[in-house]
């Protein structure tokens, strides 16, 4: 029997099942987001839509009970592969005090929380790609050595931060994936007034380490070159530069109008591309979905999220005072 | 004479500069097709290019960096750091080189760059999004920093910033963008960097105030008066270095001094501000010299209960400055 | 009891603190094979080796932004920056992230940090050697500033540093790396963070400083105590957040206050210990309050006519003294 | 008639005598005040040592009547190929007030001079990376179109700077010169723990433009790659990046004990290749020099460095006062 190419790279159908559902989860969630935002009831969003399979694809390589994740503000898809659920999605949405990556401190999308071995991440892009170098190094030195996924825009692969966290990676050889999901803006700014190189992925030469380009809308490929990097770096052979090739589907946040810098055209051919459909479509292909389950499997998430969305609203903030507390440990 | 708005007062500022001189340009995330997240910079692109309205890489040390290399060769920067809390990648350039380039080449080199900043919160904007970074820059020697309460002070301050010699960070409030309007004059004029202004006469309390909190202090003043209390209040506008005489003569006027900013209290301005009182005029003083400024937390938290906590408001400030006038 | 200088004492607390809990490490760079360039971790890698006494590759935002990484985790890293005046690089990795990183989790996280950096000039160091750089950070919450001036307190301070929860920034004056030595017990000790220190009693003068223009004006003191004028010297240790208590506690006592720092004024911690002082004891005062500081001016220049203009010395100390004790 | 190495690159017979005039000269001066600092007569050395031939090599490659240089600390030969005398440099090491880098408020090795078209340099590494591509940027804007050479070592290229410059410049194809001088330590720490890559070349490609690495020892191949690299760049074709491979002589600085960190046996190999002793050798294969005609030169470089050295000790320091001066302009 011919293997499928998901199993050829080494994926049982449950899994890519399990990673067609993060996806839709995290889409899903996120477009709830946007309802509620325009509705008036959260006054932020920012997206992951069309960037969840490089994130799910990406984050299953890793073993979420010991491996560290350090995201950026899209990674919807890779923090629900380490555990956060659409409530606690929602809960930060709604700036709620059960928020568990702030407790409605931070805006969406700055994700953390320690029972999901995800870092608190902040604003100010790229910061966390040293936080993860240092976490992949305290690995090394307690032999633990964790292997951790950090992500960036390709906007934010120019900023100082990136090149030192991954040159200290390089010299020390350490278990870091730097992934880099190029969605080919930078709020308004288009890649080629960001960076001059081909690919985001031949700055890893520079440091001495691997780097790989992959098509950031095939989650299997995605999984293929993560995994592999992984296993490399699971086995003590340094990190790994990872380019996502993607597209942002939709404006950089709320407070954004993409219509100002780019056509109309460009976007709808991107969603000709968009990851759920193509890989929803390769589903059925190999004959893991029907049309009537994919129907059913949004009616499933649909209620998760629905569910989430009731609770999150109704959850109480975080008391007015709850502002004074935590600035330094007891 | 035209009502506008802060923001409109800037985009103004910036487009007369560059209408004025060719060898002023604006550099930045977003300034170009976009126009600036806030839109500062809205149609310059059309009418200046896009050689003289750069949209950068995403790195803020090179934009400042960038800038300081043009700014030495004769070129008069603007370079826009797309939110406040975004300039500390940036501190290095600003702090050892722009501040220190002609100090340290003996008056050879001068750098005359202006860095635009929006700062403040009240705007959903949470930790990184809300901050009052000014502290960090108001110890430096050799840089200026400047932060306009008004339309007219910000487009003449933001002109003669342009126009300076020296580095200037022109730190604008997020919240008067669109909420303070004001008179701005159709001819050129430039305010003076340096000098404080007194925004109303009065003659019981002194209240010190710039930014949005300035707002407040002349809206708590309003209603004090009807009190029968007469606040005089002072817009520091420039808040490095400081107008030391402007300070002092307002304090000496009542006795009674209030310092206001959101800023945190700890290491704010305001301590600078009641230390020079306290230097120089300590025996006019009728009442300890209080301030008012935001907790000493981190940053303003996103959940609407905590930013309400944290930011101040006109109630706020009117219960401090009829507190201190009851002294 | 031994008396040793003050680098050994900062030598010797992290040998102990390394030796205690396997969690500490060092790096930075040429911590290593060097010792550092101040030597400050001589020896250090002979015992621990390469792997917690780490020669870290140029780049101060990654050292930062990577112990920050290896804190979070459980780590205890010990930072050096080689010159205080090298950590602007670092500075968003340290405001943004380090201070900000409890309370943005919201106590999930926490950053157990130290970072050292040698400050201070008189030592031929010119504008970027020779920095002041601590009111940089006395206006952020979440970090605490730390600048012991004895040797006692720099071993019992940095060990209370190394052992804190939170992230700690630790100036050594390197002026008094080799020039003050004193008694330091044998025993494990540790000096609580956020307490001033009254280094000598006296009833006619307040004086309030840190580093290395502490001595300074210790020995102006001794000096006047032989003009009848006595002394009452505070130092302040941790400069973010300030012991206020204590601060009010030596101004209150004498009602003259004269506040030393080399680093220039405007701006300076200083401002803020005055404005402590005017806004909770001003009615217990009998003179302004006195600031001594370095001049407003970048930075320390390298030529020694004007190194020596800069720098404070005891005699310009004593004078200061002298005339608020007349006043 | 065959041409010999240096015609063939491009450089007449007159033109290698200078080159190695002014290396001479950088390396003169540079002894000299190892001398004076051992004398106690001057705080502090920082060396040029080794470099020479690299320095000269590259800053003969510009056009020094319209270009502009942003050196690094070490760079003595190339700013005297742009202009400063014997006489400058010891101005500046005894920090009198006529020297023209800061009128004796910067350590020796913080170069600057408007007349000289050097811009002015301070002490943390890698801050003039960014300064030249803006020098370079204002050049497009008015038309002057300069080239900047710019210079660091290569553990300075592990500074975010330098990445943030490079990516600018390559993305606005900046007539920008980054030129490494990777002297195989930073201070005590060895290349292998700064770096990963094989070559700071290699970092070249991540920002889209040309990398090439070169013997630093060879003034000649140094020009000739330098050459190429400036011409493009008049040309409008964008920046390059050269890693000039050398080896620093001496300590890091007087205030620096080299032996705790390298054997004797690698230092002395390493003088072995001493740039001015290969370079004297080529000339004299080439028929251009003699030893005498090499003592000759030795004798007016002397001359020009004691009369330099005399000239600077007598020169007065600048007035105590005026450390109050030149904050802001008037
Ligand atoms: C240091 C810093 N500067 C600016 C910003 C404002 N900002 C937020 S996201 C963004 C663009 C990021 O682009 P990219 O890295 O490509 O990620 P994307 O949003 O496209 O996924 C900018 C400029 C920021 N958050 N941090
Ligand atoms: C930002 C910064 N950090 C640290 C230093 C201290 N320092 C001066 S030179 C140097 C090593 C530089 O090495 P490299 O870049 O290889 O140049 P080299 O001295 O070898 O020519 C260091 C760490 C500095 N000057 N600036
Ligand atoms: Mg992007
Ligand atoms: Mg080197």
């Amino acid at each position: 029997m011919t293997k499928t190419r998901h199993q050829s790279v080494g994926l049982t159908d449950d899994q890519v099942l399990e990673m067609y559902r993060y996806m839709l989860l995290a889409r899903k969630v996120d477009e709830r987001m946007w309802l509620l935002n325009r509705a008036g009831k959260i006054p932020f969003v920012i997206s992951c839509q069309g960037q969840e399979a490089a994130q799910v694809g990406a984050a299953l390589a890793f073993d979420k009970t010991k491996d560290y994740l350090c995201p950026y503000y899209r990674d919807f898809g890779a923090v629900m592969v380490f555990g956060q659920t659409a409530q606690d999605t929602l809960l930060s949405a709604f700036a709620k005090a059960e928020d568990p990556n702030s407790g409605g401190r931070q805006m969406p999308g700055h994700f953390g929380g320690k029972k999901y071995r995800i870092m608190s991440g902040s604003s100010p892009v790229t910061t966390q790609v040293p936080h993860a170098v240092g976490i992949a190094l305290a690995g090394k030195m307690t032999g633990e050595n964790q292997v951790v996924f950090t992500s960036f825009g390709e906007g934010s692969s120019n900023q100082g931060d990136f090149h030192e966290g991954a040159n200290f990676a390089g010299v020390h050889k350490l278990p870091v994936i730097f992934f880099c999901e190029n969605n080919k803006y930078a709020i308004s700014v288009p890649l080629k007034k960001q960076l001059a190189c081909k690919s985001v992925a031949d700055r890893a030469i520079g440091y001495g380490f691997p780097g790989v380009s992959v098509d950031g809308n095939d989650p299997i490929e995605v999984y293929r070159v993560t995994k592999e990097a992984v296993d490399r770096a699971r086995a003590g052979e340094g990190p790994t530069l990872i380019e996502a090739v993607t597209y942002r589907l939709v404006p950089h946040s709320s407070d954004d109008d993409d219509r100002v810098y780019r056509n109309r055209d460009e976007v709808d051919e991107a969603k000709k591309q968009d990851p759920l459909v193509i890989f929803a479509t390769y589903l059925k292909e190999v004959g893991l979905l029907t049309d009537k389950a994919i129907d059913q499997l949004n009616r499933e998430v649909q209620v998760i999220v629905d569910e989430a969305t009731e609770y999150a609203e109704k959850a109480p903030y975080p008391a007015p005072e709850s502002t004074m507390t935590h600035v330094y440990g007891s | 004479m035209a009502n506008m708005s802060y923001i409109d007062a800037i985009t103004l500022a910036m487009q007369e500069e560059m209408r004025r001189d060719p060898r002023v340009f604006l550099l930045g995330e977003d300034v170009g097709v976009r126009g600036g997240v806030f839109r500062a910079s809205n149609g310059l692109i059309d009418e200046f290019g896009e050689e003289r309205v750069i949209d950068t890489p995403l790195a803020e040390s090179a934009i400042v960096g960038v800038a300081i290399g043009a700014a030495a060769v004769g070129m008069r920067p603007i370079a826009e750091i797309q939110f406040a809390d975004f300039i500390l990648p940036a501190v290095n350039q600003i702090v050892s080189e722009a501040a220190k380039l002609r100090y340290r080449s003996n008056n050879d080199w001068n750098c005359p760059l202006t860095i635009r900043a929006p700062f403040g919160g009240g705007v959903h904007g949470a930790l990184y999004h809300s901050q009052s970074v000014e502290a960090m820059f108001t110890n430096v020697p050799g840089l200026k920093v400047v932060a306009p309460s008004t339309p007219y002070d910000a487009k003449g301050l933001l002109k003669a910033a342009i126009r300076d010699e020296d580095p200037v960070l022109f730190f604008e409030h997020k919240r008067c963008y669109r909420l303070i309007k004001g008179e701005v004059p159709e001819e050129d004029y430039t305010v003076p960097i340096g000098k404080a202004d007194v925004k109303r006469e009065g003659t019981d309390i002194t209240v010190i105030s710039y930014g949005m909190t300035l707002h407040f202090a002349l809206q708590a003043a309003e209603k004090l008066a009807e009190e029968g209390i007469s606040a005089h209040v002072l817009d520091l506008r420039t808040l490095y270095p400081l107008d030391k005489e402007g300070i002092i003569e307002a304090a000496s006027k009542t006795g009674k001094v209030l310092i206001i900013h959101e800023d945190n209290k700890e290491g704010g301005v305001g301590g600078e501000v009641a230390a020079i009182i306290a230097e120089h005029c300590l025996f006019e003083l009728d009442a300890p010299i209080k301030r008012l400024c935001g907790p000493d937390v981190p940053a303003m938290p996103y959940s609407p209960p905590m930013e309400k906590f944290f930011m101040l408001n006109p109630e706020k400030v009117l219960e401090a400055m009829r507190e201190l006038a009851h002294f």
